[in-house]
């Protein structure tokens, strides 16, 4: 195991006291608890956005707290949902007074944990939200199963619904359009190599040095392929027929779209990934309206990359267009 | 057959004992269909169980079970964390204020843990998780509660909980981590199935040997 | 080799196409060239300013081209200087009447390539400065020799003389701020695992699974040091005293900090030596005014960081401090 | 001894064909003390440049090596191509409008061909570069610049420049990327040195070849 760190059982610690030793200026850490809110929380008659889960997919989720997108950003242990008093604390950290979305990405452990701190906000008279996301179309859907998880479209529900709670939505308001990105938005991912927990001290699954997993989640569930390492033009046309045959898409359609690297893809892949994007939605007749490209929803070290569309309507684009400042997402 | 709370102590020592002798084990069986941290989990949740336990002196059977429910909930993390966190508060609220708890007491506590679990998971028998070992084992003590033999009871139902797990190995996961795998999820035990199934065989292996010969 | 690419002959121009397609409000191609520049570019009366290199280094350059950053980002083949041809047509697209800055990192071959792209330009009666960014400690420096190379500090170079051009500088102003920079930025980088040239197909070294590099080059040159690895903090502890001696330091002094990833390294891993980059600077009562984690000079997949600190004054401050907006930089 | 341009084209030919012949080899160098491109850069670079020759007839030898000097610049990058780039130009600029070219023309180019490289990369003997191969090849064939014997001088010509890439084996490299290496560089045959003995070389031979029994 080659890692920059000191000790496996101190890491979330370490990263999140690093974060807010870099932008004290955006974040402050909650004393005693593995939470990242807003410098300036609560923000007072704003919605407050918390999201979080295991850590390990950096910047995700505390380099996104900050103006216009969420308030806080709970840290688990390494691929591992946070407990609920964590939760807990980063809902009563953040509350404003016009109640808390929780934003969630559909894993059992994350639900679970989000809905008994759900319960235990409630309990103490604080409004409490949630949404659930679950973007990877690699997962075949079932209201019987688990269902789909949720991957790097979790990132468009953040920057969509901040922009309304920014923009002072109610809470109601924020779920519903954060509701509206979760339908819109569908994600799939691929990995080259695997990634090692630090705490586990080697690779959540291996692949030769020829093989490739297709559909894997981000903390290395196995995927739906493994194949022969292909050309990235015929990766991304694998990704994008499973991701564009998911929902309905029609000429003149618009969406946003993301090229997530996983953690050890360098970004001259990704642009070359994008490049295939683009002229399969051009010859599609579909319309980019913003592309995101880097790394938003990491798998610590593993090397590989997600596409992620949104489909977009007027109001989507307007509250996607809206500036944003945190740590890791910035935007004019 | 009854209990004070330092014997409910005792069988809870035992209880976490047997988790973290399991603890490799658990984290084996986690990493074939999930992600390899189910024992590792687990064992954390339980040593702070002991450590929480150990501080105070408790004098109330449902607020120790209560207590482990929460530490559990706030160490443990994942998925298990809140079912089995879930799973003693229910059964704490349900024996409440008693300092001490017989047979059907103890029914009571693992009939609340089965709901508890099933509120906070909504899975089913047969969907390859914890119920598929706690409610065969559940549906024996609630038909025997007014039995005579009650260490054959208990018998019975761990017996019963041990070939739920078995079970498990034919079965697809639909809920939780291993869901994702669909059809590859056969052949393989299911951890939290399994780690239910330790808990009960500590637990009742502690109650028969501390009533003696006989309850 | 594992790599999401195509055919490695293409890589640049592919990389290139799809950063066009992703930024196309920011930047375009020049045809027939790969040269990424401002899309509205030249700007009139404004110095221009063009910095490049080998490929391979992503974001650097074409990513910081944007308002309060660079003009243009002229992409060579992987780990190699492009040719003044190359150079040239960027000088010519981005002067806009007040001159062009080269901003160079020191390597011979770039160093020739951008003098003689120089030399053409002053034939056509472009007025041409140029800077030569030499940040690296790990390398001795000697007037004798071809000194230290550039490395991530260079992209302290973009950001201060683009804030400067962008106030409206002449060439001799911005030129001098750039000096400034290059006097005071000093930076340090540490390898876990080498990197492959997509058209090589084999890393540029090999360190065993127990091993590290450090003090080597941003192409994978060797470093001063090849050791069993350390743990983070040690290795932090090393880099910063090479970087701390470089140059006097007394307390009250203010630095920008960047902990940049060369490629493979977590966010995770960034964080956790920020913080111990903070203790050390907070221990010798040096004030952090600024810092930047990420990516901003890479090695395509290498593992590992470096570290660069720039030393500021309340010109450096304020330049700094300027709003950029590019596709790899953004600061409100 | 004298060439027309169509000879010229065939000397060049002759090193381009040497350089490409030892693609590998000087890769092979430059990946001990660089970043083993200096090969694939050369060969890329004279394969542009064959195809520039044959692609248009220059009937004139300086307008012919001024060619090959900005195909060199343009298509090899790195550090040899602005340097070879640069003496292909300056040797073009020393013989511009010549149609044909004697042994003193030869003389003049390698000596402005050393200039050029001088010029541009600041480097001097002893700093394990192109220098240490070219320079004591030109002292030669200056002192020889009258000679009777001038194959004779060309052999002694080619032999220092031999002698000169040996030389770089001894030395630490004070320019370019294996500079970095600082005293790891010693014992290390340079790159540069040797694709400049191997292009003098060919050009020598065919020379020689061309020019029959004497000159
Ligand atoms: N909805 C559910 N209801 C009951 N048990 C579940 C449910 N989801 C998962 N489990 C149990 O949890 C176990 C996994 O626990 P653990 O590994 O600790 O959590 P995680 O999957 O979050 O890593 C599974 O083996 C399964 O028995
Ligand atoms: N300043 C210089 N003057 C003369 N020759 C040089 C100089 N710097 C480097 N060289 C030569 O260039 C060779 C390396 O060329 P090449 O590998 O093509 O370029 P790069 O180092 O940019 O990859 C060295 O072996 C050396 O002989
Ligand atoms: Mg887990
Ligand atoms: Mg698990
Ligand atoms: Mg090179
Ligand atoms: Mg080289």
């Amino acid at each position: 195991m080659k890692k920059l760190i000191n000790n496996p059982e101190h890491v979330v610690e370490e990263m999140l006291e690093g974060m807010v030793a870099a932008f004290p200026g955006y974040v402050r850490k909650l004393e005693g608890f593995n939470v990242i809110v807003r410098a300036d929380a609560p923000i007072k008659g704003k919605v407050g956005l918390v999201s979080g889960g295991g850590s390990g997919h950096e910047p995700s989720h505390a380099g996104f707290v900050g103006k216009g997108m969420l308030d806080a950003g709970v840290a688990g242990a390494v691929f591992t949902s946070p407990t609920p008093d964590q939760i807990f604390e980063a809902v009563k950290a953040v509350d404003g007074g016009a109640g808390v979305l929780l934003i969630i990405k559909n894993y059992t452990g994350d639900v679970m944990n989000f809905e008994m701190a759900g319960e235990m906000a409630e309990m103490e008279g604080i409004k409490v939200a949630k949404v659930v996301v679950n973007d990877d179309v690699a997962v075949e859907n079932s209201t019987y199963t688990t269902g789909r998880r949720g991957i790097a479209g979790t990132v468009f529900v953040h920057k969509i619904a901040g922009a309304k709670a920014q923009a002072g939505g109610t809470l109601e308001e924020v779920k519903t359009v954060a509701e509206k990105v979760i339908a819109n938005v569908r994600s799939m991912g691929m990995a080259l190599t695997p990634c090692v927990v630090p705490a586990a001290g080697k690779p959540t699954f291996t692949l030769a040095e020829d093989e490739m997993e297709i559909g894997m989640g981000i903390h290395g569930e196995p995927g739906t392929m493994r194949t022969k390492i292909m050309k990235a033009d015929e990766i991304v046309e694998h990704l994008m027929s499973k991701i564009l045959t998911d929902l309905p898409y029609k000429p003149g359609d618009e969406v946003a779209v993301m090229i997530n690297g996983l953690g050890a893809t360098p970004i001259m892949e990704q642009f070359i990934m994008n490049n295939k994007v683009n002229k399969i939605l051009k010859e599609k007749g579909i319309k980019v309206h913003r592309t995101y490209i880097g790394e938003y929803m990491t798998s610590l070290e593993m090397a590989g990359a997600s596409i992620t569309l949104l489909k977009l309507d007027e109001e989507l684009k307007n509250l996607l267009d809206a500036p944003a400042d945190t740590p890791a997402f910035r935007q004019f | 057959m009854a209990t004070d709370t330092a014997g409910l102590v005792k069988i809870l020592e035992a209880v976490a004992g047997k988790i973290s002798e399991n603890r490799e084990f658990l984290t084996e069986l986690d990493s074939a269909i999930g992600d390899a941290d189910h024992g590792i989990n687990m064992s954390k949740g339980f040593s702070a169980v002991l450590e929480k336990l150990h501080s105070q002196k408790i004098d109330d059977c449902g607020t120790i079970l209560k207590t482990v429910g929460m530490t559990l909930v706030s160490t443990v993390g994942g998925a298990s964390g809140p079912l089995y966190g879930t799973a003693f508060m229910k059964a704490g609220q349900a024996v409440a204020g008693k300092s001490s708890l017989d047979f059907e007491d103890f029914v009571t506590i693992l009939d609340q843990a089965l709901e508890g679990i099933k509120y906070r998971g909504k899975a089913q028998r047969g969907d390859k998780t914890i119920i598929d070992a706690l409610e065969p084992a559940v549906e024996i003590l609630r038909k025997e509660k007014d039995c005579t033999d009650k260490k054959a009871a208990m018998d019975k139902a761990l017996n019963a909980a041990k070939e739920g797990v078995e079970y498990t190995r034919s079965i697809i996961a639909k809920k939780g981590r291993a869901s994702y795998l669909g059809e590859r999820s056969i052949g393989h035990q299911d951890p939290g199935a399994t780690s239910c199934y330790l808990m009960l065989q500590a637990a009742i292996e502690k109650i028969k040997e501390m009533s003696g010969k006989g309850c």
